[in-house]
């Protein structure tokens, strides 16, 4: 049992206004970047896990999210430990 | 009556607020410590605005978790009066005691100014006083004030009328130029379906003083002190009626 | 590891050959290397105003109202009640021009603890701003930086940003100007002072951690040109934390209320090092810190890098021996730590430790009474005069005045701040009487029938084409603000923005600037209380316009007595106060219309001021005004205009006096004037009083229609020039 | 050429205070969470890119990010086209 790096995304529900996405969009095309589309801007929360077996920190974790990273009301969020899905 | 002005680490509207209730209301208030689980007793509890724990994350998230809150929490199940300013106002959207959400203005900036609110309904405690359609000044400092909602909430926010109140034009019209932060609907404040947990972006606190931003932000308060001294049979004709659109 | 010190390492210092030849004569030994990087940091330009202090020293300071001078942490006068308003003004330049936004914020947080640690809480803030051209590629981005960093950091502490202002010049593409202003209320017998003394008290470090921000940071880049830093040299960007200000803020102001601190010092440019050192050499005494004992956010710091680093949001107390667990249960009740990390000494040496090895043991007195002292050498730029020289025949008059007008409104450097100060929170602490848009802010003293008047003000262009003059009208301008609001001026805190002052050029104008406001603040009886020098302004061996930024605190006795520049009814009369002269040179007029700058500054005899100002306060303690404005940038059109802009839509009727060419009655920067308007029944009074102190007054017209009408020059509708004059800066700035 | 899903990281620099990961970490410690360390708050930015070949997108979102999407100053950035790192 030793650390395990935890990397959570949370990004602005479907259908809820995203005013930073809309924003960096137009910002993008004034920029010439043409190409882009669907720009969504959300949150990305990187944290180290102590003494804790792989299979629990998945569900901590989770908890983390439900209770204090995201918002369940505007927000999704998804989870990668050490880099793979959890 | 008595008033609670709750204080967490980085409220910075609350020593004006308790100085409202006092001087200018004339009634007794105190500080309620974030760290501490007892509401002394109060008629009317007040979050006030600032910027809890920095604003980090999120408005109000982290401030949500304060021992407080849960005293809070039990005050309005019970049918006491609670009132959430701006932060205050966030805050309790983050703890569930109010729907939807507040997100970063459509502007993406902070944005101080006073605004004209429009009443939208006199049943609540914090409007007992006014009329449906009453046009307050109202100070607005805000860089996370776009309320949201998904289309079942905010549906039957209208439709229970717990849209308190709305931005609007000077002639009393919410239309999109009056809007200051993208708002849905241009919702300006909410209550919870019991009535008597209210939330807006405004800062009522700061309108109650003609030398400084005008006071129309007085009738909410004075609302509130006339809601819980009002006569019995008043009180038992309201719980009766059906809350209109 | 330990680094053999030589000159070479010296200079990496920042320390002249001379310099360290200095320290090796008053030591009698080589330095360590953490002694020679105290040194470095005492002796930099920043820290130890080795090229100012023989000449900021001319600067009146005395007066029956000053509580506390220049030497502390910030000055403080008396404003009545047994109450003191104590405020200061900073520069963050060069930072703000490597991270806007960071370097904006991080310089109002420095400023505010400044006023806290004095014991004062802060409760108006005011902020000046100088851009380069607003059509230079990078000034919309670095615009949005610096007013979003501002208010970041005003707003989120929860202090209001009431005033000051916003200039655009090609003079400061390279080289912005942040100067911001706090300004705050104490109990007149209770201000806390930085002071070390009684051997055997603790020195407690409390608030935010210490990192590797800013090694070198403030000291560093505010001693050198930003080019000379090659841009991995520029040290780590401090990133700030109002949040945690906010908990320092009203930790401090709780542990002041009981007699446990001794002395008290915000850790700034140079963090602990300065801070000690200036709180030993304060107190006359010794110091011993465990460096090791310093909270740290970071694993492998070196001393060096503990002694040097400028992390934010920290503190440094001496507390009376045996209070350290009642400090520290304080500062714990608002989540903060407070940590003792050595103790006052009696034998005048500072001592630092690292892992029980003594890294520091300097003579406290070698370091700041053997601190270099320059007067560097300095001459009059060449090709001043040329510059000053303006044929008036040569500048053609406007066919279309009305135009003419709208242009200048229209223009970055005279249309509506609005765009900048809607992003401040005006409102938190319920006394803000009077918000950002007119000549001056006007703060309420809780409590009390009292209020502040506060305003920030200088031109750049009139410096540059007359150093002199330039700071002499800054200081009078920003009082006349204060007066036009029904203000009695009562003393000045000064930003001094230079370039180079290891360039004669630069050295003259900083000479100049000084006797400019010696002479105008001794005239108007309003004494310098605290202040900061800016030098290395400067990029590509260009220096900024000379730019000494005044900040005036006046006092209104009686709220009631408040005045603001808007009109207050159909057919009041609308008069002028003061004389206009045929004067063009140095106009906004001049740069704006013909693209010129050049020319003298506005004639100023500092007597006919002070009677303008003592004929408006005495009409406005008589109650006769109803609004007054003073006549500034563009002239006495665009002051007609302002006038107009109060969003009732009441426009003006005005006829001016003949004799000189139109466009200077109508734009030239004539001083001393004041446009009001009162009722005509007054009218006759206000002459006895104009009269007595004669002051020409000439009644212009009244306030009539919703137009600006002018002789049958100018006839400009009210509501729609006020929304282009609003929305002009945000349209330039694409923003 | 289809369209690629580009997923940007900003992170602040190591060494610079990121006040935001302090307060959240303190947070889940008073939440119970005390086996979290080390928590970092950055941006997570979503966007697609139409019609553009797999070989240019990473210099493209690479543009992106130091033109706008990251302040190299006191930040970080990491790319991923696909999921896969660019
Ligand atoms: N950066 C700023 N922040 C807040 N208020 C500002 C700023 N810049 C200008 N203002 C406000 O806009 C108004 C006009 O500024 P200015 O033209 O400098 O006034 P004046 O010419 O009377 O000194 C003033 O009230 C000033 O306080
Ligand atoms: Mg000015």
């Amino acid at each position: 049992m030793s650390t395990i790096v935890a990397r959570v995304f949370v990004t602005p529900k479907r259908g809820i206004l995203d005013p930073q996405g809309k924003a960096v969009e137009n910002s993008l095309h004034t920029l010439g970047f043409a190409e882009v589309s669907d720009v969504r801007v959300g949150k990305y929360i990187e944290l180290k896990l102590r003494d804790v077996a792989r299979d629990v920190a998945g569900a901590r974790v989770r908890g983390m999210c439900e209770q204090l990273l995201a918002n369940g009301v505007i927000e999704d969020f998804r989870i990668e430990l050490d880099g793979s899905a959890a | 009556m008595r008033w609670g002005v709750v204080v967490f680490p980085g409220s910075n509207d609350d020593r004006d607020t308790l100085r409202m209730a006092e001087r200018t209301l004339g009634d007794e208030a105190i500080a309620l410590w974030h760290k501490d689980r007892d509401l002394h007793g109060v008629d009317c509890v007040l979050l006030p605005g600032g910027f809890s724990y920095g604003d980090y994350l999120r408005c109000g998230a982290m401030a949500r978790f304060s021992p407080v809150m849960e005293a809070v929490g039990e005050h309005a199940k019970a049918g006491g009066l609670v009132l959430g300013i701006c932060n205050g106002f966030q805050t309790l959207c983050e703890a569930g005691l109010l729907p939807g959400a507040l997100i970063r203005n459509r502007g993406l900036r902070f944005v101080c100014d006073v605004a004209t609110i429009r009443v939208e309904t006199s049943d609540t405690p914090f409007t007992y006083g006014c009329r449906a359609g009453e046009l307050l000044q109202l100070p607005i400092k805000h860089g996370e004030g776009c309320y949201v909602a998904d289309e079942e909430t905010l549906a039957r926010l209208e439709a229970d009328g717990q849209v308190v109140f709305r931005y609007a034009d000077r002639a009393g019209r919410s239309v999109p130029e009056a809007n200051p932060n993208g708002s849905l609907a241009n919702v300006a404040g909410v209550c919870n379906p019991g009535r008597n947990v209210v939330g807006l972006m405004p800062h009522p606190e700061h309108a109650v003083d003609r030398l400084t931003a005008g006071e129309d932000g007085l009738k909410l308060f004075r609302s509130a002190q006339a809601w819980l001294g009002r006569r019995p049979s008043e009180a038992r004709r309201e719980a009766t009626v059906v809350p209109g659109p | 590891m330990t680094i053999a010190v030589t000159a070479e390492v010296a200079a990496e210092q920042g320390l002249t050959p001379d310099e360290y030849a200095k320290i090796l004569k008053v030591l009698g030994r080589t330095p360590t290397f953490e002694e020679l990087a105290v040194f470095g940091v005492m002796w930099s330009e920043h820290c130890s105003y080795k090229s100012s202090r023989a000449y900021l020293r001319q600067l009146p300071s005395k007066g029956p109202q000053v509580l506390q001078g220049p030497g502390e942490n910030a000055g403080a006068i008396d404003i009545g009640d047994g109450l003191a308003a104590v405020f200061k003004v900073e520069s963050h330049n060069h930072p703000s021009f490597v991270e806007p936004f960071q370097g904006a914020a991080t310089g109002v947080g420095g400023i505010l603890r400044d006023i806290f640690t004095m014991g004062a809480r802060p409760v108006a803030i005011l902020d000046s701003l100088r851009f380069g051209g607003i059509d230079h590629p990078r000034t919309p981005f670095l615009v949005k930086g610096v007013v979003g960093g501002v208010g970041h950091y005003g707003n989120c502490i929860g202090v209001p940003t009431v005033g000051g202002e916003v200039v655009f010049d090609p003079g400061y593409e390279n080289n912005i100007l942040v100067n911001a202003f706090t300004i705050g209320i104490a109990p007149a017998d209770r201000l806390f002072r930085a002071s070390a003394a009684g051997p055997g008290n603790p020195v407690i470090y409390v608030g935010s951690r210490t990192g590797r921000d800013g090694i070198h940071g403030a000291s560093l880049l505010a001693s050198a040109a930003l080019d000379e830093l090659a841009s991995e040299k520029r040290p780590a960007v401090q990133v700030g934390d109002p949040f945690a200000e906010k908990l320092l803020l009203e930790a401090c102001l709780e542990l002041m209320k009981t007699d446990y601190i001794v002395g008290i010092q915000d850790m700034g440019a140079a963090g602990l090092t300065s801070s000690s050192l200036e709180m030993a050499g304060r107190g006359g005494a010794g110091l011993l810190l465990d460096l090791d004992k310093v909270p740290r956010r970071e694993e492998g710091m070196t001393p060096y890098e503990v002694l040097l680093s400028e992390s934010q949001e920290r503190m440094l107390l001496v507390a009376r021996a045996g209070t350290e667990e009642q400090v520290a249960e304080i500062y714990r009740r608002w989540d903060l730590q407070a940590v003792v990390i050595g103790h006052v000494t009696d034998d005048g040496i500072y001592r630092a430790r690292w892992e029980g090895k003594e890294v520091c043991a300097l003579p406290v007195a070698a370091l700041t009474d053997a601190a270099p002292v320059y007067r560097r050498p300095a001459s009059e730029p060449a090709g001043l005069e040329e510059l000053q020289r303006l044929d008036p025949a040569s500048i053609p008059q406007p066919t279309d005045y009305t135009q003419t007008l709208s242009t200048l409104l229209e223009s970055p450097n005279l249309c509506s701040r609005e765009w900048v100060f809607r992003q401040y929170d005006q409102f938190v602490g319920a006394n803000t009487l009077l918000r950002p848009g007119a000549d001056a802010a006007v703060v309420r003293i809780e409590g009390t029938r009292r209020a502040l008047a506060l305003t920030l003000d200088c031109n750049g262009r009139y410096g540059r084409l007359d150093p002199y003059l330039g700071a002499m009208l800054a200081v009078v301008e920003a009082a006349r603000n204060c007066v036009a609001v029904g203000a009695k001026p009562l003393a000045v805190s000064d930003c001094l923005n230079y370039g180079n002052p290891e360039r004669p050029d630069v050295m003259w104008e900083f000479q100049q600037g000084i006797n400019g406001i010696r002479d105008a603040c001794l005239a108007l009886g309003t004494p310098v209380v605290s202040g900061n020098v800016s030098f290395y302004n400067e990029t590509d061996g260009r220096s900024i316009p000379p730019t000494p930024t005044i900040a005036m605190v006046g006092l209104l006795d009686d709220i009631d007595a408040m005045l603001t520049p808007w009109w207050k009814g159909e057919g009041d009369a609308v008069v002028l106060l003061g004389r206009t002269r045929e004067e063009l040179g140095a106009s906004e007029y001049l740069s704006v219309i013909h693209g010129l700058q050049r020319g003298t500054p506005p004639w100023i005899d500092l007597e006919t001021e002070k009677r303008l100002h003592q004929v408006v306060l005495a009409a406005a303690q008589e109650r006769l005004l109803r609004s007054a404005h003073d006549v500034g940038e563009g002239g006495l059109a665009v002051a007609l205009a302002e006038c107009s802009f109060g969003g009732t839509h009441l426009g003006v009727r005005a006829t001016l006096e003949e004799g000189i060419r139109a466009d200077a009655l109508l734009f030239g920067e004539s001083q001393s004037r004041m446009v009001v308007s009162l009722r005509r029944r007054h009218l006759s009074r206000l002459r006895d009083l104009a009269r007595r102190e004669d002051v020409p007054l000439h009644v212009l017209g009244e306030v009539r229609g919703h137009s600006i009408v002018i002789d049958d020059l100018v006839d400009l509708p009210v509501e729609a020039s006020r929304e282009r004059w609003r929305r002009a800066l945000e349209r330039r700035l694409g923003a």
